[in-house]
């Protein structure tokens, strides 16, 4: 076997503190290779000219690339490698610069590592099989979960591609949170008729199989054979009938049982309910736990006016099963709720703010209903305690993010502008009103948006005061907001008649149980992991699952579309071809050695192992072995370690490959 | 090998969704760590073997690190719990045997724990130097050497051992 | 029920009166206390300012006492000895080397997690039916805005008792006397503290808009539990009126001289005669004539 | 005795088994595993003290399994079997070798044996296997015969040595067992005389690549018992012919009953027990203790 080992410098980021050449030179002698060479910029075009040259000139039969981590550019040393004749797993990656170079600052022992990592790296190559890539058939039907701007974009981007979507919705309309705004910066579309369009095309749209009010339950199978199950909640009325005419809506009599989620607490709903006017399905859902039905039996009020005897009290949840070939995750944000934490939860919550104890103090998507014409003020400012309208209202920016300590460490990235936002509408409603906005540092970095705070504060007189508050307590009938100003330096008192806290952006309640349901990673906070902070931050390090939206990281409406666009383009990547490949990592059993103990098919996760029975030449079955359906095995290897007598191994991982490693070392 | 500047020799099996992209993340934030350990990928902590361990100690390892994601962070969903059982049983038989408890160490680390990565790795390179040399197995490789001189050539045949520059 | 119970120096000194209140009043419900003998100061601010080994040691050292003593939990009335207990406490059961340290100082091991209780935990523990059960008197003209101080509440994740910001505890056990809470706004406000030696003026100041906080939500009388809020908020209350001259008397009581008066106790055997602002339950305006 | 000989004689006449595995006397003090096929020779059958072969060993043996497969039907097969021999029955069936209706199992109540052949049966003489034994009646079985005495009761001297051991320090013990290790002389008694060691080529067979050295130099010796014990971890019965088997008294139960301890301790699990509960190997609890993994 003739191996061509290729060190790459990358830069300086392996030269500077990894001595190229003399591992080139080191890797020289080791038997087997046949020629080692140093290169500044391996995965460059030169770089890579270079390797296709001396596998053609020297006849080589496998590559070592001394480079960065195989996560970065193991596929395209592995397609240059194709493309010069060589099977594309004779070639094997040594991780020189995550796991050496960047990580250690003594040459000597560095450069010793990284030529330890690359004779590791030769012996196992010296033992790859050559393999070819497994085709699995692709469905190519999307299911997208969560329906807020960034699940909407993301449906009709691939439906309008020409391919069926289904579209999950937890709450019983979509819209998100979108939905709840009043105006958008920095242009201050009125939100709703921005997104009311939208949501109305992807319910009319022939191809998406629209589902509101249900939950993803379990999803199996891997990239392009999704199977997954979806429990779609009880409405209590028939989808079919409804016309959604309302009738009900304004007979029940249960008026002030529950609050509406949809106005952040500030508006009462009655027990069968539509979250918001221009809600899509327009259907109304029946909340079991106030409908006096449920309670006493007696009741029905609303199914004598419906007209159409849409509603039935005993309409069961219903489990639907979709074939799924992508996943596109659009679950969104949760505004932090920073009244009083239980003891042992890390956050600490801002009591000193008085949220939770002072109607007057709210949070942004509070304001937002407030200032939204369909809201319960229709749009008029007045605070939630008396009504009256508030002649001073002091804005906080960064209550719970950037703050290790209380909070979360993250910036927010929208609160800057949406306060701003904020700021701006109260002036042009109350002119005589006076606009205080806390602040640490304003980040308004995306288009128009600096000039949009601006303008908040040169044309519509928002007095922005650099400092933090350090405590909120009433005063017959007056807020009064204790803080500082850094730059007068010195503390600062406002009476104000309302407060308006820019509260953390954080993942659902409920995103992790997501992540394990759908098998995606996530990070501490429950925001999903991207598969590279800077190249791949569409795609999760599952395949065949794309996220979008803030559900990634806190992001505004524009990036949240971009994202959803992005993401629906990579599904629509992948079903541009009837096939998909696969890696070719899957176990194979020597079924002359396997005494049928069946262990690996105990602990298979993906049931890719199967009974075979073994005939001898009269067709009398002597003997059961296992078998492995490589469709449906993910290549994870627990069999092969489980298995007493090692007669399952894990192509690309097989035991000599791993006793080679070993022995190299 | 003298006592003083000796370096321990520290294989690390990880898993390659989580643990190795998690020292991915050291790297990309370079965070430094001794340069004793090297990294063996396997897909899943699932598949890390114990017969793995006994010819990492047999070529000469003083310390052996495994690690893989976090319970229910499995890529392939299961993996690691059969491995945390698996190991339960081996690391006390190891242990009943005569083996340091610290000799084979185990940690689940994330994708997104680089820093903790760091530490972990930095433990174990620790707790090896301060035992010092893994005379149990070293003995036995000795008395391998001196008993066979001649046979040593035969059955490793297959992997030259002679590494430049190290000092026997 | 015995309880371990450490003094502190106020409680000889400036605060007698809160001595001689909950000596009573515990006695009254049925529990005793068992002084540690040879108690030694607990450090207050200068110690922990100067040298922290120093502070952790004359802590740690009643809280040896307490174990040698045989005793599991240890009151400490005054808010600040509380504070410098249960966070020198804290340090030395978290961090191995501060334990060392403190070790050798003392000379001896420290295995016993004594109980740290402030008042407050301390009627908790002793049973709030035992007060509802002895109440003789129903307080009920009395409107008492409680003031929490600093160091009773914080640091929260240490103290752990309450919350930090808008604390209810003593609230609760003042409702217990029949009188009625006051829900005001500087609860947990500085008062000036260690200040009203050096630096009066701001004691005065703080102090003052700590009563008018007060008077402003209705109540007739302020409840503290820690002798160094007493003393800012009661003694210093004749230079305020130097300084402030419409500044009219607004009597202070401790928690336990108000639960006194509730178990059937006169002002006198409380030791409230000894107040700057005098109080007298039966010269306070009745219920209804109250503006 | 005689209900056993007559039950194996009804057996074989209308041929519901088409084999019987039981014992026959080779002297007083000796009994050696035979087969029996033909009804007459059911009279040779014994069960006494000296049975101490397990003879599900051979259950999954091809000559035995041949036997029992007569013009394409697989018959029953029969086998005399004490309760620690039950319990390698179930084992093998809960890992696929066997099939429950195959096997007709004649259960013999048992009150312990014999640490060798030619010793009288009393207190002192018991094996050590028989020490600990708790299930004198067997669980699993198609018949119940013998009946039923009292095993004397005598103290635990293997976990007495386990626990010795364990209050050992490191080198100390890794010196007991390199020395104890050193005897293998690799004739894979052991693996021979296991009812659980059936893999058609066992890893230490296996050259490409040899994860465990065959020659018997002390490295090799140590992994060998290694994974040998690793192997049979969670699975092992107890039944002590390994070490009955060994030609060099290498004291393998000490290991055996560890790992058997470690699953009790660890899992509340005893191997072959039941059919119904999963094996412990290849399942997994989601609560199981995380404190060995930082």
């Amino acid at each position: 076997m003739k191996i061509g080992v290729f060190i790459c410098h990358c830069g300086e980021n392996i030269g500077r503190t990894v001595d190229c050449p003399r591992v080139a030179k080191a890797c020289e002698w080791l038997p087997g290779v046949d020629v080692s060479l140093d290169y500044k910029y391996m995965c460059s075009d030169p770089g890579q000219n270079m390797i296709k040259d001396e596998i053609r000139k020297r006849k080589l039969d496998a590559i070592v690339v001394g480079s960065c981590s195989p996560h970065m550019h193991e596929k395209t040393f592995r397609k240059a490698a194709v493309d010069a004749g060589i099977n594309p797993f004779l070639v094997e990656i040594a991780n020189l610069r995550e796991h050496c170079s960047w990580v250690h600052d003594d040459i000597d022992s560095s450069t010793d590592k990284a030529i330890d990592l690359v004779r590791m790296a030769v012996e196992k190559v010296k033992r790859n099989v050559p393999l070819t890539t497994i085709e699995v058939p692709v469905t190519k039907r999307t299911l997208v979960i969560g329906g807020g701007i960034a699940g909407i974009q993301a449906a009709l981007d691939v439906a309008n591609a020409g391919y069926e979507v289904v579209l999950v919705e937890k709450e019983p309309s979509i819209g998100g949170h979108m939905s709840q705004l009043s105006e958008t910066f920095p242009t201050l579309d009125c939100s709703q008729c921005i997104l009311t369009p939208r949501m109305v095309e992807v319910y009319q749209h022939p191809r998406i199989k629209l589902m509101t009010y249900s939950e993803v339950e379990k999803v199996e199978g891997f990239i392009g054979n999704f199977t997954v199950t979806i429990r779609k909640k009880a409405r209590h009325i028939d989808e079919d009938k409804c016309t959604g005419c309302g009738l009900c809506i304004t007979k029940c009599p249960t008026k002030k049982k529950a609050f509406n989620s949809f106005e952040e607490d500030l508006a009462y709903r009655p027990a069968v309910y539509v979250p918001f006017p221009q809600a899509v399905p327009n259907i109304p859902v029946i909340d079991e736990t106030i409908c006096m039905y449920y309670k006493n039996g007696k009741c029905g009020m609303c199914v004598k006016v419906c007209g159409r005897e849409a509603i039935d009290f005993h309409q069961q949840d219903k489990i639907v099963t979709e074939e799924i070939g992508a996943i596109i995750v659009a679950t969104g944000y949760k505004l932090y709720k920073i009244d009083k934490k239980p003891d042992d939860s890390p956050i600490k919550g801002y009591g000193e703010y008085g949220y939770g104890k002072y109607k007057d103090v709210v949070d942004g998507l509070q304001f937002e209903r407030i200032a939204s014409a369909s809201g319960p003020t229709s749009g008029e400012f007045k605070r939630p305690s008396d009504g009256k309208e508030p002649k001073k209202v002091v804005f906080i920016q960064c209550v719970g993010s950037r703050d290790e300590s209380k909070g979360f460490s993250y910036c927010s990235k929208i609160c800057c502008m949406y306060t701003a936002k904020h700021a701006m509408l109260y002036k042009h409603k109350v002119h005589d009103g006076e606009a205080y906005v806390f602040y640490m540092d304003i980040r308004s970095g995306g288009k128009m948006y600096d000039e949009f705070v601006r303008r908040a504060i040169e044309e519509d007189g928002v007095k922005y005061i650099r400092g933090r508050v350090s405590r909120i307590y009433e005063k017959d009938g007056k807020y009064i907001v204790r803080g500082e100003d850094t730059i007068a330096g010195m503390p600062v008192e406002i009476d104000a008649d309302m407060v308006v806290l820019a509260t953390a952006m954080i993942a659902q309640q409920d995103a992790s149980e997501l992540a394990q349901t759908i098998g995606i990673p996530y990070d501490k906070y429950g925001f999903y992991n991207e598969a590279h902070p800077k190249l791949r931050p569409i795609e999760s390090t599952t395949g065949g699952v794309f996220l979008a939206g803030a559900c990634q990281s806190p992001k505004d409406i524009p990036e949240s579309v971009a994202m959803a666009s992005a993401a629906a383009a990579k599904a629509l990547v992948l079903f541009g071809s009837d096939k998909l490949e696969r890696e070719p990592v899957v176990a194979y059993v020597n079924e002359s050695l396997c005494a049928g103990c069946f262990y690996c098919k105990k602990v298979c996760p993906y049931g890719a192992v199967e009974v075979k029975e073994v005939k001898d030449r009269n067709g009398v079955v002597y003997k059961e072995v296992a078998y492995v359906n490589t469709g449906l095995c993910q290549g994870c290897g627990t069999c092969t370690a489980t298995c007493p007598s090692k007669s399952v191994e894990l192509a690309g991982f097989n035991n000599e490959e791993i006793f080679a490693q070993i022995a190299a070392l | 090998m003298k006592e003083q500047n000796w370096e321990p020799k520290i294989i690390a099996f990880v898993c390659n969704w989580c643990t190795y992209t998690g020292a991915d993340l050291a790297g990309t934030s370079r965070l430094k760590y001794p340069t004793n350990v090297k990294l063996i990928r396997v897909m899943c902590s699932g598949g890390i073997d114990p017969v793995f361990i006994l010819k990492a100690f047999e070529r000469g390892a003083d310390g052996i690190l495994v690690s893989g994601c976090h319970p229910n962070d499995c890529h392939y969903n299961a993996g690691n719990f059969h491995a945390r059982r698996r190991w339960t049983f081996f690391h006390e038989l190891l242990d009943y045997l005569g083996i340091d408890k610290n000799r084979l160490q185990f940690s689940w680390v994330s994708a997104s724990e680089g820093k903790k990565f760091v530490d972990v790795v930095s433990k174990v390179v620790n707790d090896v130097k301060a035992m010092g040399p893994f005379k149990g197995y070293e003995e036995l490789n000795n008395e391998f050497m001196t008993e066979f001189p001649d046979v040593s050539g035969v059955d490793e045949s297959m992997i030259l051992k002679e590494k430049e520059g190290e000092a026997v | 029920m015995k309880l371990g119970y450490f003094p502190g120096c106020s409680q000889t000194g400036t605060a007698k009166e809160y001595d001689i209140s909950l000596r009573k009043v515990v006695e009254k419900l049925g529990a005793s206390f068992d002084e540690i003998k040879d108690w030694t100061c607990c450090g207050a601010t200068s110690a922990h300012v100067t040298n922290h080994l120093l502070a952790n040691s004359l802590a740690m050292r009643n809280i040896m006492l307490a174990e040698q003593q045989g005793l599991d939990d240890l009151v400490a009335p005054c808010a600040a000895c509380y504070n410098r207990l249960v966070l020198s406490q804290y340090e030395t059961i978290t961090h191995p080397e501060i334990k060392k340290e403190v070790e050798e100082v003392l000379e001896t091991k420290l295995q016993k997690e004594i109980k740290v209780m402030n008042l407050i935990e301390l009627f908790q523990k002793i049973g709030t039916e035992k007060i509802t059960a002895n109440r003789q008197v129903e307080l009920k003209n009395m409107k008492v805005a409680c003031y929490y101080g600093c160091l009773l509440v914080r640091p929260a994740d240490i103290t752990k008792f309450d919350d930090a910001e808008q604390p209810t505890s003593m609230e609760n056990l003042v409702a217990l006397t029949g009188a009625k809470p006051v829900d005001w706004n500087y609860k947990v406000e500085c008062c000036g503290a260690a200040h009203t030696l050096a630096r009066r003026d701001i004691v005065l100041d703080l102090s003052k808009k700590i009563l008018d906080d007060a008077k402003e939500h209705g109540a007739n009388v302020m409840v503290v539990a820690c002798p160094m809020c007493h003393a800012n908020l009661d003694m210093r209350q004749r230079a305020m009126k130097r300084e402030y001259p419409d500044h009219k008397d607004f009597p202070v009581l401790y928690l336990t001289e108000l639960l006194g008066l509730a178990l059937g106790m006169n002002e006198k055997e409380l030791g409230i005669n000894l107040h700057t602002v005098e109080f007298n339950y039966k010269e306070l305006p009745s219920e209804k004539a109250a503006v | 005795m005689e209900e056993l000989r007559k039950h194996a004689k009804e057996l074989l006449e209308n041929k519901t088994v088409a084999a019987i595995l039981g014992y026959v006397e080779v002297d007083p003090k000796r009994t050696r595993p035979a087969v029996i096929t033909k009804p007459e020779d059911a009279s040779k059958l014994v069960f006494n003290e000296y049975c101490l072969n397990n003879l599900a060993v051979y259950l999954t043996k091809a000559r035995i399994k041949n036997i029992a497969k007569q013009n394409g039907a697989v018959m029953k097969l029969g086998i005399v079997a004490k309760p620690c021999d039950i319990h390698s029955v179930i084992a093998l069936i809960q890992e696929s070798q066997l099939k429950r209706e195959d096997i007709h199992i004649i259960g013999m109540n048992c009150h312990g044996v014999v640490k060798d052949f030619g010793m009288e049966f009393s207190g002192e003489t018991l094996a050590s296997k028989c020490v600990p034994c708790e299930s004198h009646k067997p669980l699993y079985h198609d018949i119940v015969l013998g009946e039923e005495k009292q095993t004397p009761s005598v103290s635990d001297e293997v976990l007495a040595k386990i626990q010795a051991i364990e209050k050992m320090t490191y080198e100390e013990r890794f010196e007991y067992f390199k020395n104890e290790f050193d005897k293998c002389i690799k004739c894979y008694a052991c693996r021979a005389a296991c009812p659980l060691c059936y893999c058609q080529r066992c890893i230490t067979d296996k050259t490409i690549p040899r994860w465990i050295e065959s020659s018997p130099h002390s490295r090799g010796n140590f992994s060998w018992n290694v994974v040998r014990a690793f192997h049979l971890s969670g699975r092992c019965i107890g039944c002590g012919e390994c070490e009955r088997a060994c030609p060099m008294d290498i004291p393998l139960s000490l290991l055996n009953r560890k790992m058997a301890e470690t699953a009790k301790e660890a899992y509340a699990y005893v191997s072959g027990r039941s059919l119904e509960t999963p094996t412990l190997v290849g399942s997994y609890d989601v609560k199981d203790s995380d404190e060995l993994f930082m």
